[in-house]
């Protein structure tokens, strides 16, 4: 099975996985699950397993057809997109597994549906990552979009529905309303749209006209959530807890901050856009979202609602970390996306471990809570602590590479963003972690209860490991990034 | 060439034509319905061959009757017309098809075999325009189409179709006669009927009142016809009360078969011939595109009736193919005809995913449909999938066409961003209207849709043979693209 | 001779004018059938008007014709078809009038509106 | 019935005037058509079969074309008085002949004759208008009842 | 002094259709719309328009008056409301179209004149090529059977099209109101003298449709003419003894299969045409001499129009006529 | 000559047009109808012989038979009317 | 011979005309129906019997004399036969001779 082989499996494996919950689904909830998981599995092992290929500096291809000539259907890997990958793929079974636990534990309805989209969305998660053209990314961007709308709206009840309105409302018409047009102007500036080391549009689009452009893409990006198209994320909190972690901590949102930064490097190019003041706007914007959005979430209650605009202030960290323009922030953009992931993905698996377990969502309720599920409020105080940029996290190893890209352009604004975030997401988890541990339950705080079901706890447990792990031994990874450097300078 | 091949652009007409007096001596309606299937089928295979001899040699040229080309009529199939005849037969086919198992709901089987020979004249009659290359041979077969199609529409079991199908006999009874004065005006100036000899003599013609006039009548005659914005009115309400397959039949083809002759009348015609023609060409049409395109976006938002919101996108719709056109370029005419093509393939897969909805849901209106999906989920997903191809989803046949649209807008200069936030704040609007209906389907519950049962694999066959087209030529959109693209070149008289 | 002929074209025009006017400002479902067909029968005019040859006769040899000037055959052949059409319009309309009266009782359009609106 | 066909027959000739084979034949056509269309309408089978000719009924005419020429100049003249002196009224007239079909010749002729008008045949009563007091009494008169009744007696 | 005379015709037209739209009496609009088409009718003769003039007649004066009164009985007589409250807009669009009209008309060539464009390049060749290739007298009934048969094929689809709208229409079941049926079915028969004459009338009428017909080569008239006035005869004949014999006659079954045929006819003219070496609608083949041919050809696809259209009138006519009241 | 007679039909013509517009009957208007109608076929009987075309004669023909037919289907209509009003009124009086 | 011929029938044809002329007058001026279709009917038959054989003279022994008589003959039965058709419909109605009766009067409202 050569590597383009496994390009074309990435995408098919969950496709068949969809196909096979809907039968399965007819027989039984075991069997369902099971082929979730090896899907899960079989793709996980399939994606990681071109990692050593890109190590050795191949770059495998893939055209699946051409729909008109200019116009085609096609795939490349490079690191980025390798990492992100990877990172999907992988979280995919942790989460698969806690779905189970959490989808049982809720009964919830529709779960067939609610597992057939979450293969699709994987599919769409995969071509994303690995497309090789901005119009194979459109494509998926969209199907990505389209295949999360039947997870949001799961409950559907009516505040539900409403929110999924919002979700797909925000997400269609950025995308639809800016980067299409983005990259429709891409392809007739620069007559193509192919993601090539060094950007293409140098020579093509100048001065004022490129900001306009990086405007439309960063925008028109609406998974990216930099403000003020970030109000999709928020209304997305109504999905099942799984739907929160793995894609609106994980697939969805990273695969805007991805994109914006895949086309930083591969369309704009980090040279062509650092010598265009015009586009320096991009900076300021990414560092108002990280310092408003941390402020929102200081006045949040609800449990989730404050992880979502953590992950709008993180997410812009992506931003930020891209739009400083340096190689060593390049490689901190695309590591956050890794750290952020894990750390995320804990605190979400946290939130619905407590929900499953004791229906609490408020702030309020958390206190003492530590005392009764000490597996997941250990595990979400590491994952806050990632957030924050506390060592032994994580989050630690992404901010000093983006700080050290800063330290080197001397730029001050991304410095003190940075530090000033730190201090506000301090002042919003460690609240929390202090009164789930310290603070006192209230007396008619509902009913007994204890940890959530076992996979649940199993899926949160490793993934806070993950988060202390990729603190010691980051090492392959960075390895993986350092390439970036190629396509940069 | 073999000598049936040659015979080929008469037979195209002939052969649903003469089949309607024998469907209509059938006294059996499953088997005047047989027949009628079949004839369009035959016609839709006649439409392929002659595709592909078109894309072989580039066109066909047929002598009624042998008599010589400006003195008896002249049949002419280029890539425009082979393109508009493989959206007819094909629609009228995928129509009929499904029309097998929805129509004994809404016509008496005594009258099944008038109605199927209204629906062959209408097939007859439009491919009779398409294949045609004389002016006034136009008119005669616009008017068995339109007579035929005012037939089906008044089919519907509804008795608000009537009023309606007024509405849509005297305004397309208007759109006609003034054509007709426009072709008289350009033959009282160059003694001719036949479109290649006029533009032959044309250009020797001095004086310039009586064409323009002449332009301006066939251009508004047929905008009429055609339900360019704001002579659209009738058409909404005809849509809604026709019967569901004859609202996929219509939706696809009628208004795009005048659509072309007014292009070729413009381009061909027109354009070579007055001087700055294609200036107040777009100077009318494109304002009068953008305020189609909002408008009818907008009230299909706002509107319950699940056909009338698709009729009004219609009128949208055709927003887009004349805003191609009012750009005045290749680009821009390519984009045109290409959603033509996709718009027929994106509306028919819809209103035959209504027909189906119509089986089990007596008024098809947005509130009786709540939480019908579970019940119906490949007519719903069917209605999803097609909804997708209709907002321009990428993957889907709608994303082709606008692209090319809006990549031909950002050619015509500054204008263009303008142009290109209308497409896009309508395409907003598309996913609005499409989405709600999704939305209430999936989502919501009402009592009505739980005793609702998939409907027939008569119906469902068709449709999603449609939803599929959708998808093939979102993915492989090269005949339909090439036969546009080489029209378009046609039509600006450039060499391609 | 030369205001004469144009006279023909005027009317023609005043014709097409009523007839059209008809049709849009009348209510009732009759008289717009009515101006239609008055509307078209100013085009026949048109067609035949233009057709005419000063001192000829109409094209049919026949013996009494003798070898004169003849008028133009082919806009008398357009428009005999031009009028099967207009009637056949006609038909097809005051078909529908008659259905639109049994099931509305009323031929009135305003009337009609206000009947679908309730 | 033959008598029908051969009226038919001379018709056709008398109208086309073209004796080439071809429309002979279709004379011929048309002609079986036309008697066979009128069987089935039924147009021989009551007394309204009414095709009768005399040599009568000619000098009949000839007097009424007279009548006919006299009272249209009495209405001419009433017209284009100043001051239109007329006497409308309305009269019966019992006809003098039974058959349906003098009757109508009666009727019909009252009416050919400016000044006089017949409304309604009801079993053998003529309801006639007339113009003026004179056209009444010259109707009444009966000149013409007579000699219509007198055509019925061959 | 033609044109004197046609500018008089014309004016009495103008008054006809102003008066026309003016009247609030439906009766009256239909009476007078009787009289616009004798005038143009009229006007088409002095324009040298014969067979036009007389295809106005049969179908302006005769068959849309009858088929206007029948759709009258069963609806008011007046209109309530004369105007929509849009008169002006619609004064407004209707004078515009006008205007251009009138200004078009300052370039257009003079009446009449002979070396208009318009008589120079196909109307020679029809006038030549009727003598030559056909050898029929009347050169109008040449280009629209021959030379234009394709058209003609249309229009004989598009009455096709009219009737089998109408059937479909009006003979639906169930919808039809009952009672009436029988009732006053007697029609004009107490109406002795109508009745009688117009009985004796029949025959004659419906022979010189044949007469039309068959003469379409030579004078003015053809199938569609001959159409019209064979059906005129028989709706006389149910005006006069009542639609239930007239349909005892000529039932309605034989109506629809006379539509058919007559389509079929037409067509299966242009086939043989095609299969026997020539193109669509090429007569020549149809016997050794081509000019014979081409004949035979016009004689069948004439008698395919009037088959058609006799059925289709009549058939519109029993449509309307067994809604009950007329 | 003929043109005498053709200005005395068309004066007449216009006569009886004028009588149709004045009413006040509808009876009145069928009245104008039928004379209009006579005069045409007379004005065509003429015509023909005018342009010297005799064989146009069966225009004039057509136009009176389709002209006789057209005044008795009017007829009709009245008969029916009255029929009707008959009929509605004793719907009223039940 | 033919001079007298000419002579005749432009008698005739003018004498037809003024009659003609004269009932169209007629009709215009008649106070109520009845006596208009007294005026009306001078049109209808003394105005083709006089026209017809004014126009027969001018075409001597053909096929067109043959048809001339074939038309006056039509109009001699079909006019009577219409005029009667209309005064029974309108006396039917109601139209009361010597005077419109209010109800058949179709006065625009």
């Amino acid at each position: 099975m050569s590597a383009s082989d496994s390009i074309w499996l990435a995408l098919l494996l969950p496709l068949l996985g969809a196909v096979g919950i809907l039968l399965a689904g007819r027989i039984g909830p075991n069997l369902r699950e099971s082929v979730t998981l090896v899907t899960a599995g079989a793709l996980a092992w399939n994606v990681w397993g071109l990692i050593p290929a890109l190590m050795a500096g191949e770059r495998p291809e893939f055209t699946l057809l051409q729909v008109v000539p200019g116009i085609e259907i096609a795939f490349k890997i490079e690191p980025l997109g390798m990492l992100f990958a990877a990172l999907a793929s992988g979280l995919w079974i942790v989460n698969s597994i806690y779905s189970i636990g959490y989808m049982r534990g809720n009964n919830e309805k529709n779960q067939t549906r609610f597992y057939i989209f979450f293969a699709l969305s994987l599919a769409a998660t995969m071509g994303i990552a690995f497309a090789s053209n901005l119009f194979t990314l459109f494509l998926f961007y969209e199907a990505l979009t389209l295949s999360t709308y039947p997870l949001v709206a799961h409950k559907g009840d009516r505040d539900t529905v409403n929110s999924a309105r919002v979700y797909l409302g925000i997400l269609l018409t950025t995308s639809i309303g800016l980067l299409l047009p983005a990259i429709i102007w891409t392809y007739l500036a620069a007559g193509g749209g192919e993601f090539t080391a060094g950007g293409i549009l140098e020579g093509k689009v100048e001065g004022p006209a490129l900001g306009l452009l990086l405007g439309m893409f960063v925008f028109g990006i609406g998974k990216a959530a930099v403000m003020p198209v970030h109000r999709w994320l928020p209304a997305a909190m109504v999905a099942p807890t799984p739907v929160s972690a793995l894609l609106h901590a994980v697939a969805v949102v990273k695969a805007g901050v991805f994109s914006v930064t895949k086309i930083i490097i591969y369309i704009f190019g980090v040279e062509h856009l650092f010598s265009t003041p015009s586009s320096a706007w991009l900076l300021y914007a990414a560092a108002f979202t990280i310092v408003v959005a941390s402020l929102v979430a200081l006045r949040q209650q609800n449990l989730k609602r404050l992880l979502a605009y953590s992950t709008v202030a993180q997410l812009s960290y992506v931003v930020l970390a891209a739009a400083v323009l340096k190689p060593l922030a390049e490689i901190g953009a695309s590591i956050h996306i890794v750290a952020h992931a894990f750390g995320k993905i804990t605190l979400f698996f946290a939130a619905g471990a407590i929900y499953v377990a004791s229906k609490k969502t408020e702030l309020s309720q958390l206190a003492g809570i530590g005392r009764r599920m000490p597996w997941t409020m250990t595990a979400f105080t590491i994952g806050a602590l990632s957030m924050i940029g506390v060592p032994p996290t994580g989050g630690f190893v992404s901010k000093w590479y983006i700080l050290a890209g800063a330290f080197e352009s001397d730029n001050y604004v991304a410095i003190f963003t940075i530090i000033a975030s730190t201090v506000l997401n301090a002042a919003y988890f460690l609240p929390i972690i202090f009164a789930a541990w310290f603070g006192k339950e209230a007396m008619d705080g509902g009913k007994e209860h204890g940890e959530a079901p076992w996979p649940a706890v199993l899926a949160l447990t490793f993934t806070a490991a993950l988060t202390i792990l990729f603190f010691l031994f980051n090492g392959p990874v960075i390895e993986l990034e350092r390439q970036l450097l190629g396509a940069v300078s | 060439m073999t000598a049936l091949q040659a015979h080929l652009p008469a037979l195209q007409v002939v052969v649903p034509m003469l089949s309607a007096p024998l469907a209509m001596l059938l006294r059996e309606h499953r088997l005047s319905w047989a027949l009628a299937t079949a004839a369009s089928l035959c016609a839709f295979a006649i439409a392929i061959s002659l595709t592909l001899s078109v894309i072989d040699t580039g066109g066909m040229r047929y002598l009624m009757g042998s008599w010589p080309a400006p003195f008896g009529i002249e049949l002419g199939v280029d890539a425009m017309s082979a393109l508009l005849l493989l959206i007819v037969t094909g629609a009228s086919s995928l129509a009929l098809i499904a029309g097998a198992s929805s129509l004994d709901r809404e016509i008496e089987v005594e009258r099944q075999p008038l109605f199927y020979a209204a629906w062959l004249l209408a097939l007859a009659g439009l491919c009779g325009i398409l294949v045609t290359a004389d002016a006034f041979n136009i008119f005669v077969f616009m008017e068995i189409s339109a007579l035929a199609s005012y037939v089906l529409v008044a089919g519907g079991p509804d008795r608000r179709a009537l009023p309606a199908v007024f509405k849509y006999l005297v305004m397309g009874t208007i759109g006609a006669t003034f054509y007709l004065i426009g072709v008289g005006l350009i033959y009282l100036m160059t003694g001719t009927l036949n479109l290649d000899d006029i533009v032959y003599r044309i250009g020797e013609v001095a004086e310039v009142k009586p064409i323009l006039i002449a332009a301006g009548f066939i251009s508004v005659g047929l905008a009429l016809k055609a339900a360019i914005f704001p002579l659209h009115v009738w058409l909404p309400n005809a849509y809604t009360f026709a019967p569901h397959v004859v609202t996929v039949f219509l939706a696809a083809c009628s208004t795009k078969v005048a659509l072309y002759v007014l292009l070729r009348f413009n381009f061909v015609v027109f354009k070579p011939y007055l001087e700055d023609h294609d200036l107040k060409f777009a100077i009318f049409l494109l304002p009068l595109s953008l305020l189609a395109i909002l408008v009818g976006s907008a009230v299909a938002m706002f509107e319950s009736n699940l056909k009338r919101m698709l009729a009004w996108s219609s009128v949208a719709q055709i927003g887009y193919i004349t805003l191609g056109a009012s750009l005045v370029s290749v680009a821009g005419l390519t984009a045109s005809l290409l959603h033509i093509f996709n718009h027929a393939l994106a509306k028919s897969a819809l209103f035959l995913a209504l027909a189906c909805l119509a089986i089990s849901v007596s008024k098809l209106r947005i509130e009786n449909i709540g939480g019908i999906a579970k019940r119906m989920p490949w007519t719903m997903a069917a209605f999803l999938l097609a909804g997708l191809s209709l907002i321009g989803v990428p993957g889907t046949a709608g994303f082709v066409s606008k692209w090319y649209l809006i990549t031909a807008t950002f050619d015509s200069g500054p204008l263009g961003i303008l142009l290109v936030a209308v497409i896009v704040v309508s395409s907003l609007m598309a996913v609005v209207y499409i989405w709600r209906v999704v939305e209430c389907a999936y989502f919501r519950e009402t009592d009505e849709a739980q005793s609702a049962r998939e409907a027939p694999l008569m119906l469902l066959l068709p449709t999603w043979a449609a939803v599929l087209l959708n998808f093939y030529f979102g993915l492989f959109p090269g005949v339909p693209l090439e036969l546009s693209s080489s029209a378009a070149t046609l039509l600006l008289g450039q060499t391609p | 001779m030369n205001f004469l002929g144009i006279y023909y074209y005027w009317v023609f025009a005043i014709l097409l004018m009523v007839g059209f006017y008809a049709v849009i400002a009348k209510l009732n479902l009759i008289k717009k059938l009515i101006g239609l067909s008055l509307f078209q029968a100013a085009v026949f005019l048109l067609y035949i008007t233009v057709g005419k040859v000063e001192g000829g006769t109409a094209p049919i040899f026949a013996s009494a014709a003798g070898e004169r000037l003849f008028s133009n055959p082919l806009p008398q052949v357009l428009i005999l078809t031009a009028i099967v059409v207009g009637i056949s319009t006609t038909a097809l309309g005051l078909g529908i009038i008659v259905r639109i009266k049994e099931e509305y009782g009323t031929i009135e359009e305003q009337e009609i509106q206000e009947i679908d609106r309730q | 019935m033959i008598i029908f066909l051969l009226l038919l027959a001379a018709t056709w000739l008398l109208w086309s005037g073209l004796y080439k084979p071809l429309l002979l034949g279709l004379g011929v056509l048309s002609c079986v058509l036309t008697f066979l269309l009128a069987r089935r309408i039924d147009y021989f089978d009551n007394e309204l079969f009414a095709l009768r000719l005399s040599l009568r009924l000619l000098r009949y005419w000839l007097w009424l074309g007279g009548e006919i020429i006299r009272s249209s100049l009495d209405v001419i003249r009433i017209v284009l008085h100043p001051k239109l002196p007329i006497s409308p009224r309305v009269i019966d007239i019992k006809a003098g002949a039974e058959d349906p079909f003098y009757q109508v010749i009666l009727g019909n002729s009252i009416t050919l004759t400016p000044g006089t008008l017949t409304i309604d045949v009801h079993e053998g009563v003529i309801k006639v208008h007339a113009l003026t007091e004179d056209g009444a009494r010259s109707l009444e008169a009966g000149e013409m009842n007579r000699r219509v009744a007198a055509l019925q007696e061959t | 002094m033609t044109i004197v005379f046609g500018v008089f015709l014309l004016t009495l037209m103008l008054i006809t259709a102003i008066a026309i739209v003016r009247t609030q009496n439906l009766f009256v609009a239909v009476m007078l719309s009787g009289i616009f088409s004798l005038l143009l009718a009229s006007n088409f003769f002095l324009l040298d328009a014969a067979d036009v003039a007389l295809t106005e007649a049969a179908v302006g004066a005769g068959i849309s008056t009858v088929l206007y009164l029948s759709a009258l009985a069963l609806s008011a007589e007046n209109e309530r409301a004369p105007y929509s409250s849009h008169r002006l807009i619609a004064l407004a669009v209707v004078s515009v179209t006008a205007l251009l009209v009138i200004y078009a008309t300052f370039d257009q060539p003079r009446v009449g004149d002979p070396a208009a464009p318009v008589h120079q390049h196909v109307a020679p060749w029809y006038l030549e090529m009727t003598r030559d290739a056909i050898d029929i007298p009347n050169v109008v009934t040449a280009v629209l059977s021959s030379f234009r048969g394709y058209d003609t094929l249309g229009e004989v689809f598009v009455v096709f099209t009219a009737g089998i709208g109408v059937l479909f229409l009006l003979d639906k079941p169930g919808a039809r109101h009952g009672g009436t049926q029988t009732v006053g079915r007697v029609r004009l028969r107490h109406y002795l003298i109508p009745r009688l004459v117009g009985r004796m009338l029949i025959p004659f009428i419906l022979l010189f449709g044949l007469y039309v017909q068959f003469h379409g080569e030579y004078g003015p008239g053809g199938g569609f003419q001959a159409g019209a006035l064979i059906a005129a005869s028989i709706i006389l004949y149910a005006l006069l003894e009542g639609e239930t014999r007239a349909l005892q006659a000529l039932p309605r079954r034989l109506l629809t299969l006379l539509i058919a045929s007559g389509a079929l006819l037409y067509g299966g003219v242009g086939v043989a045409g095609m299969l026997l070496g020539g193109n669509f609608l090429d007569y020549s083949v149809l016997a050794s001499d081509p000019v014979k041919g081409q004949q035979l050809g016009i004689i069948l696809i004439e008698a395919g129009v009037g088959i058609t259209v006799t059925g289709v009138l009549l058939s519109v006519f029993h449509a309307f006529a067994a809604r009950g009241r007329f | 000559m003929y043109h005498a007679v053709t200005i005395a039909l068309l004066v007449t013509m216009a006569l009886a047009l004028l009588r149709a517009l004045l009413g006040p009957s509808v009876y009145d208007r069928v009245l104008a109808v039928n004379m209009i109608g006579t005069k045409t076929v007379l004005l065509l009987a003429v015509l023909s012989f005018l342009f010297g075309r005799p064989d146009f004669l069966d225009l004039a023909l057509a136009y009176a038979l389709i002209n006789f037919i057209g005044v008795l289907a009017v007829l009709e209509f009245f008969r029916v009317r009255a029929e009707q009003d008959k009929s509605d009124s004793n719907v009223e009086n039940r | 011979m033919d001079t007298l011929l000419d002579i005749l029938s432009w008698l005739l044809l003018t004498t037809g005309g003024i009659f003609v002329f004269a009932g169209g007058l007629g009709a215009l001026r008649m106070p109520d129906l009845y006596t208009r279709m007294h005026a009306a009917s001078v049109t209808d038959s003394i105005g083709p019997i006089l026209i017809i054989t004014g126009i027969m003279l001018q075409s001597g022994l053909a096929l067109a004399s043959v048809k001339l008589v074939a038309i006056l003959l039509f109009l001699l039965l079909a006019g009577p036969t219409a005029s009667n058709a209309l005064a029974s419909a309108a006396l039917l109605s109601g139209y009361k001779p010597g005077g419109p009766a209010s109800s058949t009067q179709d006065a625009e409202k």
